[in-house]
């Protein structure tokens, strides 16, 4: 059998990462199963759930259809890079106060997808917030509470200095 | 001990403190089934069925077995042959176990399309799914029924020669060769209908669709050299899957220990095996860890889902709206396999409503299409949009305001429902009052052709037993263990509702959820009974606790036990005021009095009290299209006592988004053949951020006489109204009357211009 | 999924020459998004994939006076942050930003949207009302064709199997011009169109009659189509309710649509005309005109 | 007392009554005294150690699967539930 293993170099969430991997494999298997970085969550892999959302050279994406290999000299950002040591990222500490999540699948991907927005968006409306969150499907909240999470954070980081 | 009646100063109960899971869940450290990952781990992948209806005549898996990589094929020979037998299903329902068996992995004949027919482990999932490429089946394919009324026809194909009538609350019997059938029956529905000023007649159909949970179902199985077989999963209830497993591999109970990971998500489909027994069966025979996951169109072709029904209502009204008499007939799939949730849907299809003469006629119909199950108030939502649409069709005809119409017939405390059991205690009119006296009712309609609609909705959850285990530590910490899964942050309500019995802040109180060795046997988290059932269990282990807290206090102020009181918090004695010690205090004591104290406590309550709800919707149509946009809605719930209100508010928000999808987009597309023709979540239409409102939800309070704190069951009923208030609002903004769901535009526009071609 | 062999080219030479040795069993990767799901669901299995992102070519994006240049593996989402595009080309803005949701775009591109040429892509009816023109490379040479030629039925391109898609020009939209883009869904987003269609106007001076007007419809034939009849049939007419209801039942009439699971024939008839009269009240609006009751 | 709600299937054999009382602390003590007092009534709804198969018994307003050995509190209302006959 042919050997397609190929060996990757990539910064996730700031530190060099290097892992092998066929080129079948996806940007998500390699976070969750190489690297055991699990907070990304699959939920459909093929793009329409939003679960495996990460942000890729500054960009979200979902990770499900990014091939490992693609990663090369990339830097990547997940879920488990967003806090600072034990202090919450204003995100993350939104979702929690505004119980933003109940079983807590899609939090991950919907955190990673905000972050992306209030990067380029500080203060965003709530219709841009549901406009830009569209990609990642929840089934439990309505999604009321995320949009207002994800508002109340835009807030706390503008006001910060 | 405290009551809801009357009770108001609840120190804990009513609060809102952020969920003990809260961080693990946003910083992507909580663990859920598949973020296990074991040594020496190997991945399965299921082989599904390319036809609908099929007979099985040969599987050759030689090529795939010789595929390098390939530890092991597995196809339905593989498994013990059982014979059908009839278990209790945690106890509201009873299965077939063959039934079960073969829904995981087909023997003789496929009976749906995505029905698995083998499977494959291998050193990754990309080899196992090499290896299903090289498996050759040869099918006889068999002609499929797909629709009730062809299933229900005399000389319809037959999936089952023989099958064991389902049982889900209700026993069905078998009454056709596709179908089991119950009546239900109160009183003399014929004397209403020829007593009656106005009859009135229709039929609804609504469409089979997926409970669309984001997690996929995925299990890892470890079988150690002493046939332990250790199983983590994602699981509303990991008794039951223990249970299954058991039955299906003829493995003893305790030799099965099934840990339950973080859920993410299940709405009633994640109680039943599905890939757990190949996972098990392959572990044993690799000697090795095997995770076997699911892909997205394995869940939608294999899984789930909830099913379609055909409904025929006939009502019987007086000239002023009061309903004498009703004649129902629900025709509801089962899918592959008996024992849908027909029968839940009978119970509480008129329940509401107060008529003193009706009659419900029920089938449980077997198709090719997946083995149905429950999904957030089983089989609710279909009977409810039918009900809910005649009582707007009545209202219209009688030219009445639909919520005069709906507080002239509401059920209340003591009215006979259909099975001739009166109503416990609810506040129904109050409830309605409630919307009718809400700013959104009386609020101005804007855009092009708006229109308002509402409906009205009844549940009652399940009891079961629940099990928790408290300890008091000598440190002053206090560890809650209890035997049901949390789903949406049942924890905190739970220990909720132990801190406030004991006197303490929650901060001190740590939940978990232990695997099936380690907590007495509780049923699943389902029927909105989790924060009311466990919470009993909780409330009693607390009193247990500050009883044998009671005692070691007298034994340490050396006084008569029946002298030492607990309240708010703290042991006192009746006649000194000098010795009083909090409950922290005391359990610093516990070390020196014979050590920490656990206690443990089961119990078994037959119901969780009714749970009302009403919504209020406001919509827009775009006529060009079709299109229905939502511009406002209102959810109005009765939950007894809000332990966390963000909480219950939560839940009615995610049960009505459930049920917009459910009216509006949400459908299984079948071509003639059978095959499932919308495997993706592109094509299967869960709403986005963009399709739902910011919704409002009121919670209303009438405690249930029978919990401590007066809570109701509270995550099902929300789902059931929004197709009602939907298609009523549709009717008030243009004049059109779906009977059909889901009211995508194509149908909204069809029914359009069928009525502009009309007039 | 199969396996495959993985191939970085940095140049447009070196990717020619894989594509001169490879031909039909390679495919070339840019946003993935219909190709690695493709690839999963077992549909496509080409023995060689190709990034096509390290070619700088491949992902610029020029504005000049001659018009806009595309890389042909563009992302969706640099398009749409881009505003000095997003001002002179409205109507590729809104399909660059309907394309899947935020997540997608930040992968797919327009090119590889045009080389998918699926019936109902929402990028390609823009393309054609806005001229553009899709440079083809192969170490064989280069050659030029609008993009309206491109697509030959689902799925089907012109692209011989040494060929790739380099680039998409447009031209400068003439004065007094607008384009838009709509499509109709039945969710609010992540749906594939039912209908999909797109206008670009050039208006007189005063902005109340039709000088020129193209007219694209997505979903509705094997191929995205460029209904001149609705166009020319407003020609020289003035912008008012009537005419732009006119094209409406001209384009209409030249839908051939069929049913699948996505919406019916006749739902599809219906919307054709109503998506190319809501894409061309935008269009007008853009080009500066006002649609007038009479 | 507890009150016994006969379903309509059944009344045939308490001369049309739709409600009966009867004393007994569990199901099986119940139906036993039915059938003395309705002989045949019984057989309809017991079949061995369990309840007809198609029968449901609801105890106070709660459908009970311990079925035939549920308890009662002398004091209760209960209700059979039957499925419809076969064919």
């Amino acid at each position: 059998m042919t050997d397609y293993t190929t060996r990757i170099t990539t910064v996730i969430n700031g530190q060099e990462e290097t892992f092998f991997c066929e080129p079948r494999e996806s940007l998500l298997e390699i976070l969750r199963d190489r690297l055991q970085l699990t907070g990304t969550k699959e939920g459909c892999n093929d793009g329409n759930c939003g679960a495996c959302t990460v942000i890729l050279d500054g960009v979200s994406v979902n990770s499900c259809c990014v091939l490992g290999v693609e990663a090369e000299n990339a830097s990547i950002e997940t879920i488990e890079g967003l806090a600072d040591g034990d202090s919450l990222h204003p995100l993350q500490q939104a979702f929690i106060r505004e119980t933003a999540l109940q079983c807590g699948y899609c939090t991950p991907g919907l955190i990673m997808a905000a972050k992306d927005l209030l990067a380029h968006e500080p203060l965003p409306s709530n219709e841009r917030i549901r406009l830009w969150l569209a990609n990642n499907l929840c089934r439990c909240t309505g999604y009321t509470r995320i949009i207002k999470a994800v508002a109340q954070a835009a807030k706390e980081l503008h006001q910060k200095p | 001990m405290k009551h809801a009646e009357g009770q108001v100063d609840f120190k804990v109960i009513g609060t809102t403190p952020e969920r003990p899971d809260g961080i693990e869940k946003v910083t992507g450290r909580a663990r859920f089934a598949d973020d296990i990952h074991l040594p020496r781990m190997l991945f399965g992948k299921i082989l599904r069925s390319p036809h609908a209806h099929a007979i099985i005549k040969d599987i050759d898996t030689s090529k795939a077995r010789a595929l390098p990589g390939v530890h092991g094929v597995l196809t339905g020979g593989d498994f013990p042959q059982l014979e059908s037998t009839v278990i209790p299903h945690g106890g509201a329902s009873t299965i077939d176990i063959r039934d079960l068996a073969e829904n995981c992995i087909a023997r003789d004949k496929t009976l749906y399309d995505g029905h698995a027919v083998a499977a494959a482990v291998a050193d990754n999932y990309h080899i196992a799914e090499q290896a299903l490429e090289l498996i050759e089946v040869d099918y006889e394919i068999l002609e499929p029924v797909l629709e009730i009324e062809d299933a229900l026809k005399d000389d319809a194909p037959v999936l089952h020669e023989t099958f064991s009538p389902g049982r889900f609350i209700l026993q069905t019997e078998k009454s056709h060769s596709n179908a089991g059938s119950f009546k239900l029956k109160l009183g003399d529905a014929d004397r209403a209908f020829q007593n009656a000023d106005h009859v009135l007649e229709e039929n609804f159909q609504t469409r089979c669709l997926h409970q669309g949970y984001i997690e996929p179902h995925s299990v890892t199985v470890e079988w150690s050299h002493n046939d332990i077989m250790s199983v983590w999963t994602s699981t509303q209830g990991h008794f039951a899957i223990r249970e299954q497993l058991a039955f299906i591999l003829g493995h003893p109970l305790n030799k099965v220990k099934v840990t339950p990971m973080e859920i993410g998500g299940g709405f009633g489909g994640k109680d039943q095996v599905y890939i757990e027994p190949i996972a098990a069966m392959f572990a044993k025979k690799t000697g090795r860890p095997v995770k076997i996951a699911m892909s997205r169109a394995d869940m939608l072709r294999g899984t789930g889902p909830s099913p379609g029904a055909n409904i025929r209502v006939k009502l019987a009204a007086k000239k002023d709206g009061t309903l004498l008499g009703a004649d129902l007939t629900l025709a509801y799939e089962a899918g592959a396999y008996p024992g849908g949730p027909v029968t839940s849907a009978a119970l509480q299809a008129t329940a509401r409503y107060n008529i003193p003469d009706q009659q419900i006629l029920g089938h449980d119909v077997l198709l090719n299409k997946p083995k149905m199950k429950q999904y957030r108030a089983p089989g609710g939502l279909p009977v409810n949009f039918a009900m809910e649409s005649m009582l707007d069709i009545l209202a219209r005809k009688l030219e009445l305001d639909p919520l005069e119409l709906r507080l002239t017939n509401a059920m209340v405390t003591g009215d006979r429902m259909i099975t001739g059991i009166p109503c416990q205690k609810i506040g129904g009119k109050e409830l309605l009052k409630a919307v009718q006296t809400h700013p959104h009712f009386t609020s101005p309609l804007t855009g092009r052709n708006p229109g308002r609609g509402l409906a009205y909705a009844m549940w009652f959850g399940a009891g079961m037993t629940s099990s928790a285990v408290l300890t008091a530590n000598p440190d002053g910490s206090v560890k809650l263990s209890v035997g049901t899964p949390d789903l949406s942050g049942t924890r905190m309500t739970l220990a909720m509702q132990a801190a406030e019995t004991l006197g303490i802040p929650v901060s001190s109180i740590s939940v978990s959820i232990p695997d099936t060795d380690s907590i007495a046997f509780s049923f699943m988290a389902v029927g909105s009974r989790t924060t009311h059932s466990t919470g009993l269990a909780v409330y009693d282990a607390a009193q247990q606790l500050l009883r044998q807290m009671t005692e070691r206090a007298a034994l340490y102020w050396d006084v008569d036990e029946t002298d030492v009181t607990f309240s708010d918090g703290v042991f006192n004695h009746q006649k000194d005021s000098t010795l009083t010690l909090t409950f922290t205090e005391m359990a610093h004591l516990l070390e020196k009095l014979g050590g920490p104290i656990t206690v443990q406590s089961s119990v078994t309550p037959k119901s969780n009290g009714a749970q009302l709800t009403a919504h209020l919707v406001d919509i827009d149509v775009d006529t060009e299209t079709g299109k229905i946009e939502i511009q406002r809605y209102t959810a109005f719930q009765d939950v007894g006592k809000a332990i966390h209100p963000d909480y219950v508010s939560g839940q009615m928000q995610g049960g009505v988004a459930q049920g917009v999808g459910w009216a509006l987009s949400e459908a299984y597309q079948y071509d003639e053949a059978g095959h499932l023709l919308n495997t993706t979540l592109l094509d299967y239409r869960m709403p986005t951020s963009l399709d739902l409102p910011d919704i409002e939800t009121v919670i209303l309070e009438t405690p249930n006489p029978n919990h401590p704190f007066g809570v109701r069951g509270v995550g099902e009923s929300s789902i059931m109204p929004p197709a009602g208030a939907l298609a009523n609002a549709l009717y008030d903004a243009v004049g059109i009357r779906m009977t059909a769901l889901p009211m995508t535009p194509g149908a909204v526009l069809e029914k359009l211009k069928k009525k502009q071609r009309g007039s | 999924m199969h396996n495959f062999d993985f191939k970085k080219p940095s140049s447009v030479t070196e990717l020619t020459a894989m594509m001169t040795s490879y031909g039909r069993d390679a495919r070339l990767l840019a946003g993935g998004t219909d190709l690695i799901v493709g690839m999963r669901s077992g549909n496509l299995r080409p023995a060689v994939v190709i990034d096509a992102k390290k070619i700088p070519t491949m992902v610029e994006i020029q504005l000049e006076k001659d018009g806009l240049t595309l890389g042909a593996a563009t992302s969706c989402r640099r398009i749409w942050e881009n505003r000095q595009v997003a001002d002179i080309y409205p109507a590729l803005i809104d399909s660059a930003s309907l394309i899947g949701g935020t997540s997608i775009q930040g992968r797919a591109s327009i090119g590889g949207n045009l080389c998918n040429a699926s019936p109902s892509a929402d990028s390609v009816p823009t393309l054609i009302v806005m001229r553009a023109v899709a440079t083809i490379v192969s170490s064989r040479g280069t050659r030029t064709l609008p993009v309206q030629d491109f697509c030959l039925g689902p799925r089907k391109n012109v692209l011989a199997d040494d060929e790739l898609l380099l680039q998409l020009h447009f031209p400068p939209p003439p004065k007094h011009s607008g384009g838009a883009f709509n499509r109709f869904i039945p969710r609010n987003e992540m749906d594939i169109a039912v209908v999909n269609a797109a206008a670009e106007v050039e208006l007189d001076s005063s902005h109340t009659r039709f000088v020129d007007v193209r007219i694209a419809i997505g979903a509705i034939a094997p191929t995205p189509l460029f209904v001149s009849e609705a166009g020319n049939a407003i020609k020289n007419k003035p912008v008012n309710r009537k005419t732009i209801d006119h094209a409406g039942d001209v384009a209409m009439a030249c839908a051939k649509p069929i049913s699948d699971l996505r919406g019916t024939a006749d739902q599809r008839r219906d919307l054709t005309r109503i998506m190319t009269i809501r894409a061309l009240e935008m269009a007008v609006r853009r080009a500066g005109g006002t649609v007038t009751d009479d | 007392m507890n009150r016994i709600w006969i379903p309509a299937h059944l009344q045939h054999f308490t001369n049309g009554s739709e409600r009966v009382e009867i004393s007994g602390s569990n199901i099986r003590q119940v139906i036993r005294a039915l059938d003395n007092k309705y002989p045949g009534l019984g057989e309809q709804l017991r079949e061995g150690d369990m309840l007809t198969p198609g029968m449901t018994v609801a105890i106070n307003g709660s459908v009970d699967h311990l079925g035939l050995y549920a308890t009662l509190d002398e004091d209760s209302e209960i209700h059979f539930i039957p499925a419809i006959e076969g064919g």
